[in-house]
């Protein structure tokens, strides 16, 4: 394991923190660690800072979630990777759409031309709305208490999407879903991450895969051509112990 | 002409290698697309009679020169197995159900549901605690394993295949109570243990482990080679195969096709395709136009 | 201020590396120039009551991650080794005696000579094939290994150290026959082979032998850590020790101190003083100021 | 093992033979090889053709040198290496002493302008002398049959030595000695190569070992400076046993 002494914890809101520490290694945007907390577990967390200075932003959900937002400044944090097949950043004029804590692995991407569409259950759990340049952003949430009241689809009905060059979406898998089955016959290109139960990150547990990919090395970032063809997308998915089932709204 | 296929218990190959059992087996649709990549066939995960989530991560650590790992036995249960055998078979090639369980009666229970989900065969998985003695496996047991053996070779229709621990004192002892499978697995992981040294703490959260990878082939060789010298019997070899070389030295100490699990991450899905050449390769240069007259060259 | 001397049976070292047995310690200028590199101590090549020439080559055999070696116990006899002790001895430093046998009576025997050369301690090499049992070794009999152990403790006024094999089934149950050593040793190697592709054929010319180096690393501290947990015992770490993070593994695992054989070949004579100089700069970056704040802090 | 189909096999006199074989590896003057004859042993063997063709010239003494001189063009070839210390060849005006078989490891230093001294025990088991440029070799035997009736050494005396920039000897330990007990006081620098038993070759086994230093890794090539500290130079070695002897004339 990689162990890095914590420089900085930045609380976001009630749930969720930034946890920041100095780290000599090139990761892409979209790639993700595995991070370690001892005598709890280890999960998936994207790199939402890819800078020298890097950062996880880490929404508490469980367990493990729970105890890892309690890490302090001068704690060390552990963890493998990178890990995952990053964004193709190329593109120039980006359309960013998160939900939830789906913004965290989007945060990199956001430059100042970027448009977003920023999407949660409830105004407190908005993530890095306030990074887009003003008037860049719109805001969605499923109970109306800020922004359009909806889902993130429909943040993005108002938008003109032929003056993007690439869409990068983040979020509950049948969010992905709803925006695929939505841009399926439209020109704009997308790149979607996903999330799925990992337990190893590397290839061989097979608990995040998808229509035989694996989410940790070929994906989590897939095209939109590439989702089209997956059965299991927005459909099934196995369980921590193998166990298939239906995805349900998260 | 180099024809690389071979039969294991009567069991036609397309080439000598499957996917071994715990990697990429638990998804129906990953098997198929292992079959797709080039494995003959696929081992699934091992299966037992109740879904249990296994132990929290960090249940996989990279280390070098292969994998710890300690899943923990996670696992649907049987009954929440059928669809994943559905889809895997529907790519037409051999299936090999895995199951592990402490009794001779588990084991039984398991291979009949494997039977009747189309499994190729059955592969026992000999390596789960055992309950009786501390710190030791089903396996390391010859009195329980010849008669998890004889059980299921008496009731099932389907090929049974013994998967022995390379934790023990004599695998002859092991490999002779197995003598009625119809093909022996040969090895499981190696017991090990990694600590990080910042966390003065094992990583696993199940602290013990198990080693697969490279760091363990010469030793999953040595074990082929005594139990073929010993007993004759047919042997899948498997432990640390990354490329066509490692497969050779398998198929020479005695095994007549091997299994390859931890190489899928140290090499890539293409790990089938990439071996499969380099082993024609081989062949046509060193002169050998079938595996069988390389099985077991070696041992004298 | 970081101090990384240890002790072990009462014995100080200046820092926790010996050699290990079998590695250039066959001639006592060797154990000299290796105690000049920086061990604190080293082990005698293991000496048996009689000459003996050993296998032909290769009896030593580099893989992927370590080495295979089977070098078939050659020695030249106990009463041969009296020189070399003696020129090893005049590096001012602890020698421990490896010895081998078969029976309780040559360890006696063997123990005895050592103790009389001015051997700091003996260590009693449980490897050996043993005679009784086919394809085992002696130190996979309790009963013997208890028999041996207790003799050389009531005959002997150095501290015994005995050396494990991991290749048993439950190595808790042959450490807690091994109870009266002052210290137990672990882990010889790991049975293995390794086959020459091109010559079809087992390449060393005993076909089987012992793999040690990186491969096995983790294999020894799994041993350390259960055996450390389940006796107590003060314990000597030994297999793929090649830096200090290897060394602290097996410290933090339950060794008081290590010994290093394979490093030798793949990292050079150097290793004791840069795994030194590694290990003082881990303590002070971890505010460790003594070696035994570190021992066994992972085992729980 | 490394394993290259042998090219040629050349018979030098009565019991000794080059093997050439195609092998694209640098090996430097010095260096030798382990070379395993299956169902035999492994021996140490020097590289005597360091080109890409390379060759090795095995003079047969015991069960395994002379099973190795029968092999044949077509038949395969197993070894190890290339290992140990390279003679420095930087030198100019090379004066290059060898005994018996030890001229094998000498051949590749001999150049256009190199003076030999070759030595044997009798006339048949001299070894390339007819290398070196005409009027550059001094031939001496124990019996007198060919050249100077008498020991390597007595070669040496009549040749004016600071002449030469750099001595490079090899050949029984009795000689080596008796030429350095010559030059220790003489201003010529000069390297020596060793022969003692070899069961490893990678500096583990400590069969090949002489003050604490491994021929195999640390040599086998050493310097004058090197070798006049040593104390079981030309004194002590240990037999396959391990057992220490004093050495006498091979
Ligand atoms: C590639 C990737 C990147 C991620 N990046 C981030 C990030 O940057 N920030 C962040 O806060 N979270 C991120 N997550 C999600 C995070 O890994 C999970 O929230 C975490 O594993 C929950 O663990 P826990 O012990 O806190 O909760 P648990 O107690 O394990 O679970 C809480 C609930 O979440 C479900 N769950 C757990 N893990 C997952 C999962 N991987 N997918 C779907 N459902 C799950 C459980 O079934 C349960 O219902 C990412 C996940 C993936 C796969
Ligand atoms: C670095 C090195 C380079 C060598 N290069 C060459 C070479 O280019 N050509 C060549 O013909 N030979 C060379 N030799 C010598 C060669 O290795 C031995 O002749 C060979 O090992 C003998 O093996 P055998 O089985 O034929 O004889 P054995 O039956 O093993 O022995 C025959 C006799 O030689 C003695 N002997 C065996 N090995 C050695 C040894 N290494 N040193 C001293 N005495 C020994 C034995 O004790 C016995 O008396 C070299 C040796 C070394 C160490
Ligand atoms: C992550 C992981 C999970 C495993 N799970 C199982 C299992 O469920 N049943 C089993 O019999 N073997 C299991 N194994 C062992 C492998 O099938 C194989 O015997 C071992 O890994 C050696 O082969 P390799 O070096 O090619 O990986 C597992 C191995 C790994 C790495
Ligand atoms: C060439 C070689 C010879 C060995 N000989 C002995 C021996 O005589 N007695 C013994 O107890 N162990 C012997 N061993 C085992 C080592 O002492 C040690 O237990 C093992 O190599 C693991 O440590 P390492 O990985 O640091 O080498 C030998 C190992 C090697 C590589
Ligand atoms: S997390 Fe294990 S295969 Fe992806
Ligand atoms: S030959 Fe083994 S140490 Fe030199």
């Amino acid at each position: 394991m990689i162990a890095k002494i914590i420089s900085e914890v930045e609380k976001l809101g009630r749930n969720t923190v930034t946890i920041r520490f100095r780290w000599d290694q090139e990761v892409q945007p979209g790639q993700f660690l595995m991070v370690w907390l001892p005598r709890h577990s280890e999960i998936p967390i994207s790199v939402s800072h890819t800078g020298p200075m890097k950062g996880i932003t880490i929404r508490s959900y469980g367990e493990t979630s729970a105890a890892m937002i309690g890490l302090r400044e001068g704690d060390r944090i552990f963890f493998r990777g990178p890990y995952g097949r990053p964004f193709d950043t190329k593109p120039v004029r980006k359309l960013i759409v998160g939900g939830g804590s789906g913004m965290a692995g989007l945060l990199p991407l956001i430059d100042s031309d970027a448009r977003g569409v920023v999407s949660a259950r409830t105004s407190s759990d908005l993530l890095f709305a306030d990074r887009f340049a003003e008037g860049h952003v719109t805001v969605v949430t499923d109970d109306g208490s800020s922004g359009i009241k909806g889902y993130a689809i429909d943040g993005l009905k108002s938008l003109p999407l032929d003056e993007f060059d690439m869409m990068y979406v983040c979020g509950p898998e049948l969010m992905l879903k709803s925006i695929l089955d939505y841009i399926v016959d439209k020109p704009i290109p997308a790149q979607f991450s996903l999330e799925r139960i990992m337990k190893c990150g590397i290839g061989v547990c097979d608990s995040c895969s998808i229509d035989g990919k694996q989410l940790c090395t070929e994906g989590p970032t897939f095209t939109k051509e590439e989702l089209l063809g997956m059965h299991e997308f927005g459909t099934a998915r196995l369980t921590e112990s193998g166990k298939r089932i239906q995805i349900g709204r998260h | 002409m180099v024809h690389i296929d071979t039969a294991i218990a009567g069991i036609q190959l397309s080439n000598p290698m499957m996917l071994a059992s715990g990697i990429l087996d638990e998804n129906g649709y990953t098997m198929l697309e292992i079959l797709k990549k080039g494995a003959a066939a696929v081992v699934t995960k091992s299966i037992g009679t109740s879904e249990r989530t296994g132990y929290k991560p960090p249940v996989v650590v990279p280390i070098q020169g292969g994998l710890l790992n300690a899943v923990g036995l996670a696992n649907p249960g049987i009954d929440n197995f059928r669809d994943e055998m559905k889809i895997a078979l529907s790519g037409n090639r051999p299936v090999f159900g895995s199951i592990f369980g402490a009794t001779a009666d588990e084991f039984l229970q398991l291979g009949l549901k494997m039977e009747e989900y189309g499994a190729t065969a059955v592969e026992l998985n000999l390596s789960c605690p055992h309950v009786a003695g501390y710190g030791t496996e089903v396996g390391s047991d010859p009195v329980l394993v010849e008669d998890i053996v004889n059980t299921l070779k008496s009731n099932l229709k389907i090929p049974v295949f013994a998967k022995l621990s390379p934790n023990v004192t004599d695998i002859v002892e092991i490999a002779k109570a197995a003598q009625k499978a119809d093909a022996l697995v040969l090895i499981n992981t190696v017991r090990a243990m990694s600590i990080d040294i910042h966390a003065r703490k094992a990583v696993l959260t199940n602290r013990y482990g198990g080693l697969s990878g490279q760091a363990i082939k010469n030793v999953g060789v040595r074990y082929v080679y005594e139990v073929s010298k010993e007993t004759g019997k047919e042997i899948i070899g498997v432990g640390g195969i990354e490329n066509a070389e490692d497969l050779i030295e398998y198929i020479m100490a005695g095994a007549s096709a091997v299994q390859i699990g931890t190489a899928l991450y140290t090499q890539g899905k293409d790990v089938f395709s990439r071996i499969a050449a380099g082993l024609v390769e081989f062949m046509e240069s060193e002169g050998f136009n079938r595996i069988s007259e390389m099985i077991g060259v070696a041992v004298e």
